[in-house]
């Protein structure tokens, strides 16, 4: 069996009140992309949150290649190979869109020259050069969610966590992110997690679905085998008679 | 990053050193040297600030208490310990950096502009009080006299002395410094620091997770520019040679430090500069109307966060980039 | 220490600390409907210093009518200042600090103001409650106690319509996002400036209330400015409630403080435990309910 | 006619202090004035023309420094008075004589640190002077109206306990300290020792701490008239049972206007400056007044006085910086305010013989001059 | 005559032009679909509709009156409400509040009538009407914000992207209420990255491209429009 890249045992996030996640497991084979499914306030960006460090659980444990990750700052965690897009997008406005994406390179010590023409070549792959030199505060809500992704993969991850990458952005754009996503998985190996509603998109790209409602885990499996699944159908997908 | 350096920010750099060194040529008197000495002081003081005001956006308002740190303890090294001032300016520096750190950890963890605004205010009102209030060593606001000037040094047959009195000296002195620390702080920002405080400015949350260590990020700029602030005032302690607490960390000094910032330019890199020679000159040319000063102080701040809240370096810039779009916007 | 030298350190403490309240909350409600933290604050409270000047000493009118129409220039004032110079810049994309930055000019260019107009000399106000309460060995002049007694009411008043009325909960709605206001129709400018107005009505109670004991000068509101600020974030920022609370908390630190140390380390005490608070609180004393 | 010098003047025109320096200017200028009117106190019998230029301090150091370069570069003074209020300023100016070889010599300030200054190296501060007497002036009279006092049964010495609230200045600190180094020698405690800001007006923590402490001679010390009238005040709502007596502040005719009535029976120092008790005080407030519409205060006077030393010194030597030095240290001269002479240290003498230090009393609203005995006005009460 | 017509309008973002002389108009309880490339200037369109954002030149009209120099504020007062991109609720309120907001220019009674009835076809929310709204998750938010737009009984409502971050099944849900006001009268102009979907439901659609209107008619027009097809309808073949 392959190893997993990451698993979540036993994370319970409470929130006041609120239970975002109660006793949620996850196992993330290596290599293979997940997908998250659940409808709204099922408590899929806050899992994200946990995986890359924004949240700290309640309780419970996210061990990332080997390695009990619970205790680390988001900043440790992407050194250690973990990155995501933010569902309502975070651009450093202030920054033209080439060097949001060098910040990513910099962060982990790529030289400024080599980060520039690296960056320039992942804005080109989101279909953002024609705003490359443009300040990124100006970019509209399908830009954003493109800049998001360029950032995410510059920082090469092993790990890469898309909440709602697709949302807004304009369909005949999406077969190429798609395709930009497919060829980083299989050139580089990277293990994707993602939150996604737009069922075409997660059945090009997802092997692997958890199911979450109400913060719990209902379903899990391969894609196919959870789309199907009974409850998915009747509460996510909204099928039958309701 | 173009928005903070303009196009070429190392040549813009040459080109002003070389008007540097063509000032003491001119034939000017001891007056107007004094003046751009002060200048060149105040000019360091301002970049240094902005490291964290603009170029971090960090919203602090109490750097005059690292220029007072920075300028009471080289002179208080250099007058007890009878130390030359040319080794105590960096003690002085390290202990506004080391002031910094300090006062650096409780809020960098807090992503508030007003608990940094405040907090730093309140923490400059210390520093000016406990400097004050120490009367035993500092004499308090009597003012701590007896400062020693830096150690004239031989060039050749001439020898160069500094302090107030001998301007050439105090103008060369100054001058090298400016040099030095803007070029410093021109490579260290051109490159990744510069960036990475950028990203930090407009997005704390998407930085950490790109990798960024926050804290360490925001303590370094808050250590550099302390140390930047402490050095221009451990420079203006041994050149003045007396100080007192609220001449130096007084509402004045951060006022008109304010204002050289915001008409120069916050987050401009060499915005700072072009306010500080603005607000220099002008308030002594005004020393007629001294009761205006302060007024018009007021009203400039006012006057360019409406019309030009880039400052003169951001007009400058504003211009060429509307003709670059005007060229080319049609196109999109 | 005595008890009746406790008690008066005590009731030293509340008074001072009910203006360090008046003050704060007037900040902090500016701030947590705007967002925008008020630099000029302490100028209000100069110039209502000198209206009540002009009107109840110079002009000789009765008190009640004197502050009447203090508060009502004050809160046109305060009107026409937010209109002029802060409203502009709200529509602009960093206006946080634009506004910081403009209302600190505006502070340094009102106070020179006041000094090229009235010169820089402490104007005396007669106090306007004679009488001095003697129980014991305590001696307290009726002017302090109707500060705390009315500091108090006012607040309580500001407290009610913001959190009871409709009012209130329009400048809440305002405080978090003017557009999305707009765009439900609410005239978010409007609400921005009733703010600023209600604040600088606070401003000019406190200058009422406090000039007879200061005397109306130029830089009456700078001290308090600062104090303002540190109730302000002590208190939980924004929070109106938060920081009446820590205005009283500030006002006994200080009192108690001088008891203890030379007065000269007042402020430093003062400060230093606002930063030691930041360090162990960062979110304030009291998480009072925001605004 | 001789040609006309230019002196430099420093002062704080701005600022806080801006009133006491536009008195400054005022009374420098009409010296000037009647100077060059042809009635000065002329030495010679050819006195040359006077020209003066007044520079703004703004009340701080640097400031005074880069007016001191401007008046020298630009104006080519042969000589500068100031700081005409400042200790601090007076400081950082006095090392100007040295490095420009001008003669430096100051009005009002009283910092005793001046005249330390100026020991711990007279060689390479010949050319300054200080034209106001020492602050130890203040700590002596103080001390010695008290003795006397005590001495002749005006007042009971109690449990011997001093306390102070001074304004945080070099002004009220040093005065504190002097005043407290001389009762400690007789035997005194000081049980308190309030350090406040130039212009707090609450004083009431200080007053219960003051009160705690139940001291038998509680001294204040403020420049700034209404934190004076402020304490006046409170100390009287507070009703604390000791001896006050007051420094510096009821010296401003708006402190009587304000705290007449509640001061009733306070001492204070030092009453130098009392046109209605003095006729040649009041000839020169009647000229102050005719020249620009106020009567004069201390400040008019003191800058009167040490204009006054200036032109004669320059009268005398002329401009050569040495001996125009020498000659301001000569002086031997009756002003305004009592006799001029110079001591060791570079100030002004105080004392009896010299410019004297009186103590005064409000009694029934208006002010008495009640010691040294010589120069009383009334007996205390 | 339209009840909304934006007629040849052109927009700037400080010295950039981001719309062109666009004209589009909505009747009275017509249901109009927007459609573009990201940044095309869709969002762009509803703002200036809502006079969020001023045009600099043509002009806004509606029921016949010209908007220019007019408040934003006009328009809900005439019964016209705006669901905002990126959400933009009010964070630190209740939800429950936020939702009254949206009834700012009614009556008590009418607002509490229609609390009710959002409820009613969004039960989603009656769960969390006590929370903050900021720290809903993104779907949430989206719902709260439709809700508040619902509130106003507007006679028309602008939605922009008004299912994103939905669930499918939500989608449905949002999709029947849009249809179901519709067919109460309320005109709507929306704009929604499936084209499929929007101009299905729509009576008239507009592509955008580059500022500009490119296209405009029926919904079944723009449906079959070779174009459209080509370029909007051809996912499902490349995606899997
Ligand atoms: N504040 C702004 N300043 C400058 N340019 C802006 C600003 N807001 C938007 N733009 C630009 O205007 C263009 C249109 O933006 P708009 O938000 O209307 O696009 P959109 O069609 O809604 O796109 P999306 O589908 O991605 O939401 C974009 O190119 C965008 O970069
Ligand atoms: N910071 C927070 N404070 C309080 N409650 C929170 C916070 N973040 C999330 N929640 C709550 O936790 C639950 C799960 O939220 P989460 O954002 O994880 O949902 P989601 O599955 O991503 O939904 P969506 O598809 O709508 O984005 C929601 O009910 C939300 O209100
Ligand atoms: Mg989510
Ligand atoms: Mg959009």
């Amino acid at each position: 069996m392959l190893a997993d890249l990451l698993s979540i045992e036993k994370v319970t996030v409470a929130f006041g009140g609120i239970v975002a996640l109660k006793d949620v497991h996850l196992s993330v084979r290596d290599g293979k992309t997940t997908a998250i499914l659940g409808p709204n306030g099922a408590g899929k960006t806050t899992l994200f949150n946990v995986i890359a460090g924004a949240v700290s659980p309640t309780s419970g444990t996210v061990v990332f290649q080997g390695e009990d990750v619970t205790a680390q700052s988001p900043s440790k965690r992407c050194h250690f190979g973990i990155a995501r897009t933010f569902q309502i997008t975070q651009p450093f406005g202030g920054l033209t869109v080439l060097e949001n994406v060098m910040v990513a390179l910099t962060a982990k010590a790529t030289p400024m020259k080599q980060a520039r023409a690296e960056a320039a070549s992942y804005v080109d792959f989101v279909g953002l050069s024609a705003k490359a030199d443009d300040p990124a505060r100006v970019l509209s809500t399908g830009q954003r969610k493109r800049l998001e992704l360029a950032r995410a993969l510059a920082t090469k991850p092993r790990l890469l966590l898309l909440d709602e990458v697709t949302g807004g952005v304009d369909r005949p754009s999406i077969p190429e992110i798609l395709n930009l996503i497919r060829r980083m998985r299989e050139e580089r190996g990277i293990t994707i997690v993602v939150v996604e509603h737009n069922m075409e998109v997660l059945f090009g790209l997802a092997d692997d679905a958890i199911f979450l409602n109400r913060g719990e885990v209902v379903v899990t499996g391969t894609m196919a085998a959870v789309a199907e699944h009974d409850s998915v159908r009747r509460i996510y997908l909204g099928d039958g008679d309701a | 990053m173009l928005e903070v350096f303009g196009k070429r920010p190392f040549l813009l750099l040459l080109f002003y050193a070389a008007l540097l060194v063509a000032v003491p040529f001119l034939p000017l008197n001891d007056y107007v040297l004094h003046i751009l000495t002060l200048f060149l002081i105040f000019a360091v003081f301002a970049t240094g600030w902005n490291l964290t005001l603009g170029i971090l956006g960090l919203k602090t308002l109490g750097h005059h208490a690292f220029f007072a740190m920075g300028a009471y303890v080289s002179a208080l090294v250099a007058f007890y310990g009878g130390v030359s001032p040319w080794i105590t300016i960096w003690i002085g520096a390290l202990a506004a950096a080391l002031s910094g750190i300090l006062i650096g950890l409780p809020i960098l963890r807090i992503r508030s502009m007003p608990h940094v605004a405040i907090v730093t205010l309140a923490f400059a009102e210390i520093v000016r009080l406990v400097f004050s209030n120490l009367k035993e060593i500092t004499r308090g606001e009597l003012g701590f006299w007896g400062i020693p000037p830096f150690d004239p040094i031989q060039l050749g047959d001439v020898t160069l002395r500094f302090g107030i009195g001998n301007a050439i000296g105090s103008y060369a002195l100054a001058a090298a410094f400016f040099l030095a620390v803007h070029l410093a702080l021109l490579i260290f920002m051109t490159s990744r620091p510069g960036l990475t405080f950028l990203a930090i400015k407009d997005s704390e949350t998407a930085a950490e997770s790109l990798g960024i260590h926050l804290v360490t990020w925001k303590l370094l700029a808050f250590a550099v520019s302390a140390a930047v602030v402490g050095l221009s005032g451990a420079i203006y302690a041994h050149y003045v040679l007396i100080l007192t607490p609220t001449s130096v960390a007084g509402p004045e000094m951060l006022i008109t430090l304010l204002a050289m910032i915001i008409v120069g330019g916050v987050g401009r890199f060499f915005g700072p500069i072009y306010g500080a020679l603005l607000l220099t000159v002008m308030s002594e040319a005004l020393r007629e109307v001294g009761d205006y000063r302060m007024l018009l102080y007021g009203a400039l701040i006012v006057v360019f966060v409406f019309i030009a809240p880039q400052g003169i370096a951001g007009l400058a810039w504003r211009r060429r980039r509307s003709r670059k779009v005007a060229a080319t916007d049609p196109a999109t | 220490m005595s008890t009746a030298n406790f008690l008066e350190l005590l009731i030293n403490g509340l008074i001072t600390g009910s203006i360090y309240a008046l003050v704060g909350s007037g900040i902090a409600l500016v701030y947590g409907t705007t967002r925008v933290l008020n630099f000029a604050h302490g100028e209000l409270l100069m110039l209502a210093g000198y209206l009540i000047l002009l009107f109840a000493v110079t002009l000789g009118w009765p008190l009640l009518v004197a502050s009447v129409i203090t508060l009502a220039i004050i809160v046109v004032l305060g009107a026409g200042i937010q209109r002029l110079t802060i409203a502009p810049l709200l529509r602009r994309n960093d206006w946080a600090f634009q506004v910081v930055a403009a209302t600190i000019g505006l502070s340094i260019f009102l106070q020179s103001g006041a000094q090229l107009i009235w010169g820089e000399q402490f104007q005396a106000v007669p106090y306007f409650f004679p009488g001095i309460v003697v129980i014991g060995d305590l001696r307290m002049p009726w002017q302090r106690i109707a500060i705390c007694l009315i500091a108090v009411a006012v607040m309580a008043a500001c407290a009610i319509v913001l959190y009871r009325t409709k009012l209130g909960r329009i400048i809440r709605a305002t405080a978090q996002d003017a557009e999305a206001a707009l765009a439900v129709g609410i005239p978010a400018g409007l609400v921005h400036t009733a703010v600023f107005s209600i604040s600088a009505a606070l401003a000019g109670v406190a200058a009422i209330l406090l000039s007879p004991l200061i005397s109306v000068n130029p830089w009456m509101g700078t001290s308090y400015l600062l104090k303002g600020f540190a109730v302000v974030i002590l208190g939980g920022l924004g929070s109106f409630g938060g920081a009446v609370a820590a205005g009283f908390l500030l006002g006994l630190i200080e009192s108690f403080s001088v008891a203890f140390a030379p007065s000269e380390w007042r402020d430093v005490i003062a400060f230093t435990f606002l930063i030691a608070v930041i360090w162990v609180r960062p979110n304030g004393l009291f998480s009072g309910r925001e605004a | 006619l001789a040609q006309e010098v230019t002196i430099g003047a420093i002062g704080p025109l701005t600022g806080p202090a801006a009133n006491t320096g536009k008195a400054h200017k005022e009374a420098l200028e009409l010296a000037v004035k009647e100077w060059n009117e042809g009635k000065g106190d002329y030495v010679s019998k050819n006195p040359p023309k006077i020209k003066l230029v007044m520079e703004d301090s703004n009340s701080k150091p640097e400031v005074g420094i880069s007016a001191a370069q401007r008046l020298i570069t630009r104006d080519q003074v042969k000589m500068i008075v100031g700081d005409t209020l400042h200790s601090h300023v007076t400081l950082a100016l006095m090392e100007m004589a040295p490095q420009y070889n001008i003669p430096i010599l100051s009005a009002e300030p009283v910092a005793s640190a001046i005249a330390d200054k100026v020991m711990s190296d007279p060689d390479k501060f010949k050319l300054f002077w200080k034209g106001g007497y020492n602050s130890d002036g203040y700590g002596i009279a103080v001390h010695d109206f008290y003795a006397w006092a005590f001495a002749n049964g005006t007042l009971v010495p109690g449990d011997k306990k001093i306390a102070f609230v001074v304004e945080d200045t070099d002004y009220g600190i040093a005065n504190a300290k002097k005043i407290g180094e001389l009762f400690e020698k007789d035997g005194w405690t000081v049980v308190a020792t309030e350090t406040v800001p130039t212009v707090t007006t609450d004083f009431y923590p200080q007053l219960s701490k003051v009160r705690d402490a139940d001291p038998d001679v509680l001294v204040s010390v403020f420049t700034v008239v209404n934190s004076g009238v402020a304490f006046v005040r409170q100390l009287q709502e507070q009703a604390l049972e000791t001896s006050h007596l007051a420094i510096y502040y009821p010296t401003k005719p708006e402190f009587m206007a304000q705290a007449a009535d509640i001061a009733e029976g306070m001492y204070w120092a030092a009453l130098q400056y009392a046109p209605e008790l003095d006729p040649e005080q009041k000839a020169f407030s009647d000229r102050i007044e005719a020249e620009y519409g106020t009567p004069a205060n201390y400040s008019h006077a003191h800058a009167f006085c040490t204009m006054e030393i200036a032109l004669r010194a320059i009268d005398t030597a002329g401009t050569e910086p040495e001996a125009l030095a020498k000659e301001i240290g000569a002086t031997d001269y009756d002003c305004l305010l009592g006799r001029i002479q110079f001591g060791e240290d570079h100030a002004i003498k105080a004392g009896a013989d010299f410019v004297p230090v009186p103590v005064a009393q409000i009694q029934e609203g208006k002010n008495q001059l009640i010691w040294p005995e010589n120069v009383a006005s009334a007996k205390p009460k | 005559m339209a009840m909304l017509e934006l007629e040849n309008i052109d927009v700037h973002y400080g010295a950039t032009q981001v719309l062109w002389g666009v004209s589009i108009s909505v009747g009275a309880g017509e249901m109009v679909a927007v459609m573009g490339p990201n940044g095309s200037g869709k969002s762009t369109i509803l703002k200036a509709a809502m006079g969020l954002k001023k045009a600099s030149a043509g002009r806004v009209m509606l029921d016949g009156e010209d908007l220019r120099g007019k408040s934003a504020t006009v328009r809900p007062q005439r019964r016209m409400s705006i669901v905002l991109e990126r959400r933009r609720l009010f964070p630190r309120m209740s939800v429950r509040e936020n939702i009254m907001l949206g009834a700012y220019t009614r009556t008590g009674a009418e607002a509490r009538r229609s609390f009710d009835w959002v409820l009613d076809i969004l039960p989603e929310i009656k769960g969390h009407l006590n929370a903050t709204a900021g720290k809903l998750s993104g779907g949430q938010q989206q719902m709260v914000a439709i809700a508040r737009g619902l509130m106003a009984d507007p006679r028309i409502l602008l939605m922009d992207e008004p299912f994103l971050g939905l669930s499918p099944a939500m989608v449905k849900n949002v999709y029947a209420i849009m249809q179901m006001i519709n067919a109460r009268g309320v005109a709507i102009l929306f704009n929604e990255q499936n084209a499929k979907m929007s101009f299905a439901m729509s009576h008239r659609g507009y592509l955008l491209e580059g500022g500009r209107v490119a296209l405009s008619g029926s919904g079944e027009q723009m449906l079959e429009h070779p174009e459209v097809k080509r370029v909007y309808l051809g996912l499902r073949e490349e995606a899997s």
